[in-house]
């Protein structure tokens, strides 16, 4: 189906770009994780609290 | 070419989430652009990255993107 | 099993990320004291609402200092009382309990939302700090005309407000 | 090796039976979603807001089960007689299971469709959720469990192929597509257990006026119990496609096998004991089961990590194989050409940030922000509406030609189509989740009230209405390019030079995975477990507070709407006034 350059086997390969590409998505969650808990919910009104009394 | 066509394609097809929220990101750096501005600012990129990649490849050798 | 080392990695990072999702609610819950629905409230027939005494007559109560009551009936499609109306600078609860199928009780724009249930009430208290006006609506589908469903929370400034049968 | 049409002709028959009953199911559930969305979204309204209410149940009904369920029956048979190079032990039974499926589905719609017409006392406008006390005609529930004993005979099946392979095949691991699908089955059984009971007990007596009445919050905690395990119903068969040929499609190998197996068996144990998270909001369930729910639902995110790991490394292999370097830079070595390709991997992106919006609703207290609004609809049009729906269209591309013997009629169209789906639904999503951010409300035939208006932080409401039909009308163009394509296809000549029906082999292969991984009883045993610590406190609360029937209230069938309107709107008036 597809015209390869070159095999590579298990050993000799190292998924450096998969880790590139995850650790800018983590970023990305981590970032807008917390804008979205502290700004945008924890930051809104009428935030519901625990019964008084 | 420097990418090919389908390439080509889905880089422009990527970009679009980006453009529509340019204006959501801009804002809170109170930046703010109108609708018009970010379809001008889209239209923009896209010509850029058409002209870019219609330009002759430095390496013509490897066919990228196939 | 071998697993990559960058798997490995990659498996603690999601670990963490997955604890500090956790921790960043329970500081939530814990140290901002946001609190859940719950099951606090005994159940009640819905079809006897005219019998209940919070509910016969939906309304709003003033139940200490700053402290007021919401009795709110969720029915298709309105809410009772409408408009709510309570001053700024309170602590309201709401109690909502619905008269037929499943509704919400949800003030737009806000964090303070509700599904009703029949059979059951819905507790939830708010501070209430500046005067205005917030919608209210029914986001979860409850018959044909779901989208009329919609009420009014009117905050009155402190001093301009007077609460119906208190002298 | 040859193409599946050759190798099983009897079996590639019925995975084309099933294929165009998800297909059609496919056309009628998008034109419903662009009717929905143009009505919505007030561009084009023809219809009442009543009659929206019966379009948005036929579009979830056809859409979340109808094309998904049919599918992925298809697939799986694709990878049980693929993977385990034998056919089905009897094809009259598979026959059967097919027949219910259609059955089922035939009867269901068939109220739901009375509820246009109202001059027929029969409707079931009930949407997905069916909710109790809002009651559907008999014929619905009738259908829906005929359906669900379809897909159970189906896994049947599907075991008893493998059993029979076992036999024969005593010392070896079960090939990676058959674990998939056996893990898949025995969840799903387990979950479906749910709505079952929750039919079969209590919503189809009571709607043949057998019981009065029935506890609301009860049906609907066990319609959760299967409702949220029902998403990775539709999910799996796309990640087993992610994890079975987009290394294929790539040029590479799956990075790990073993790690597959892991991710498999996770989703086994974790994804039932996890839907009461649909029930943050509830009243009636304590603080604390929501607590321990949340645990297991955010624990629940690791099988799909680990999936985002395994599924680009495996790609990435391709693309160093094909030529690829850089950290980024082999991403361009990757076949973009190929809508099969790209439609996955776009799926793949989308889920990506489907990920993110599902962290937030999973969030126990964030929930208040997010719970029921348009925010909800926009997540799910990225899970199942994109991770899963493009996945099956571009992997219908590698499908069709195998199981009909023809070529694929253009793939330039299909390249367009899979493109056309990731832009219209990046615009129709992104719009979704921002009004529900601003409050507007999911379900709700037109979001426009008399008495306040919404209020946009940037932009306006217009805007975001106009993004949303926008997306909406470029999604149904997709579909109506996905089905051209596969009729054209369909109706072409038989073709000899059909690539190999095969699956991506691995770097890391089956022999590395421990043998325990294997044991499919023990995980069951696990996943029962599981359930029951996280469901029996919780149901024996419900049922303690308000009894078995509930404490109360009568039926509300969705019929004769317009003639309760104006009883109500009179009541209203006199309320009021």
């Amino acid at each position: 189906m597809t015209e390869l350059e070159r095999e590579i086997g298990h050993d000799e390969y190292d998924p450096i770009g998969t880790l590139a590409l995850i650790a800018v998505y983590s970023a990305i969650l981590v970032v807008m994780w917390l804008f979205m808990y502290f700004v945008e919910f924890l930051g809104n009104d009428l935030t519901v609290v625990g019964v008084i009394g | 070419m420097r990418i090919s066509r389908a390439g080509l394609l889905v880089v422009i097809a990527i970009m679009i989430p980006i453009l529509v929220e340019l204006r959501t990101v801009l804002a809170y750096f109170s930046v703010s652009i109108s609708v018009m501005e970010t379809v001008l600012i889209g239209a923009l990129a896209v010509g850029a990255l058409v002209l870019w990649a219609v330009f002759p490849s430095t390496d013509t050798n490897r066919p990228n993107g196939e | 099993m071998n697993i990559h080392t960058y798997e490995k990695l990659w498996l603690a990072a999601a670990m963490v990320l997955i604890v500090g999702f956790i921790a960043t609610i329970t500081y939530g819950s814990v140290g901002v004291g946001v609190a859940m629905i719950d099951d606090s409230e005994a159940t009640l027939d819905p079809n006897d609402l005219g019998e209940d005494e919070r509910f016969a007559e939906p309304r709003v109560e003033h139940v200490g200092d700053n402290e007021y009551e919401a009795y709110v009936v969720a029915r298709q499609f309105i809410f009772q009382p409408n408009p709510i109306e309570v001053p700024a600078g309170s602590t309201v609860t709401f109690y909502v309990t619905s008269a037929d199928v499943i509704h919400s009780f949800s003030i737009v724009g806000t964090n303070a939302n509700t599904m009703v249930i029949p059979g059951e009430v819905a507790t939830m208290t708010v501070e209430i700090d500046e005067p205005g006006e917030y919608g209210i609506l029914c986001n979860e589908y409850c018959g044909a005309g779901h989208h009329d469903m919609e009420g009014l929370l009117i905050v009155h400034p402190e001093d301009e407000f007077d609460l119906e049968g208190e002298e | 090796m040859s193409a599946y049409v050759d190798q099983f002709p009897a079996e590639a028959r019925i995975v084309r039976a099933a294929f165009w009953s998800s297909f059609i199911a496919l056309g009628v559930g998008g034109l419903l979603g662009l009717v929905q969305v143009l009505h919505r979204t007030d561009v084009v309204r023809f219809m009442s807001g009543a009659d929206y209410y019966t379009v948005l149940t036929l579009h979830g009904v056809l859409l979340a089960i109808t094309f998904t369920i049919f599918f992925l029956v298809g697939i799986f048979t694709w990878a049980i007689t693929t993977s385990l190079d034998r056919g089905l032990e009897n094809l009259r039974f598979t026959w059967l299971w097919y027949g219910l499926m259609s059955v089922g589905t035939v009867l269901a719609a068939i109220p739901i469709l009375a509820g246009f017409v109202g001059s027929v006392d029969m409707s079931a406008s009930v949407l997905f959720t069916f909710y109790a006390p809002m009651q559907a005609h008999p014929l619905f529930y009738l259908g829906l469990t005929i359906f669900v004993v379809g897909t159970w005979l189906a896994g049947a099946d599907w075991f008893r192929t493998w059993l029979v392979w076992k036999r024969e095949h005593p010392d070896e691991r079960i090939p990676l597509p058959t674990f998939m699908v056996l893990t898949t089955m025995l969840f799903w059984y387990l979950s479906s257990l749910g709505v079952a009971l929750s039919i079969l007990l209590f919503l189809l007596p009571w709607s043949l006026g057998i019981w009065e009445q029935v506890n609301a919050l009860l049906t609907r905690t066990l319609f959760w119990y299967f409702g949220h395990a029902v998403v990775y119903f539709w999910l799996m068969p796309a990640y087993m496609m992610w994890y079975l040929m987009l290394p294929k499609i790539s040029g590479g190998k799956l990075f790990s096998d073993p790690l597959a197996r892991v991710v498999f068996v996770l989703f086994l144990i974790l994804s039932t004991p996890t839907g009461i998270h649909h029930q943050y909001l509830d009243p009636g369930i304590a603080e604390g089961f929501k607590f321990i729910v949340m645990t297991n639902t955010f624990f629940l995110l690791l099988p799909s990590l680990l999936t985002a790991f395994t599924v680009v490394a495996s790609m990435e292999h391709g693309a160093r194989q094909r030529g690829g370097t850089g950290y980024f830079g082999w991403l361009k070595a990757l076949p973009w050409r190929d809508p099969i390709f790209t439609g996955m991997a776009l799926a793949g992106l989308m889920f990506a940030a489907a990920g993110f919006s599902g962290m937030i609703n999973a969030g126990m207290n964030i929930n208040y922000l997010v719970h029921n609004t348009f925010w909800v609809v926009g997540h799910f049009h990225l899970t199942v509406g994109t991770a899963v729906a493009l996945t099956f269209m571009a992997a219908s591309y590698w499908f069709i030609p195998q199981v009909t013997g023809k070529r694929l009629w253009n793939k330039s169209v299909a390249l367009w189509q899979v493109l056309l789906w990731f832009v219209g639904m990046t615009f129709m999503s992104n719009a979704m989740h921002r009004a529900g951010l601003l409050g507007v409300p999911r379900r709700t035939a037109e979001p426009q009230y008399a008495g306040f208006e919404f209020e946009a932080g940037l932009g306006s409401v217009a805007e975001l209405d106009a993004q949303i039909a926008l997306g909406g009308t470029l999604l149904f163009v997709s579909v109506v390019l996905f089905l051209a394509n596969v009729v054209m296809t369909a109706v072409g000549d038989r073709i000899d030079d059909l690539p190999d029906n095969e699956y991506a082999d691995t770097l890391s292969g089956a022999d590395d995975a421990p043998l325990v991984l294997d044991n499919l009883k023990l995980w069951t045993a696990i996943a029962v477990v599981l359930v029951i610590l996280a469901y029996t406190l919780p149901l024996l609360s419900i049922i303690d507070r308000g009894g078995v029937f509930g404490p109360g209230g009568g039926a509300f069938p969705m019929v004769a709407e317009s003639l309760r309107l104006v009883v109500v709107a009179a009541v209203d008036a006199g309320v009021i006034g």
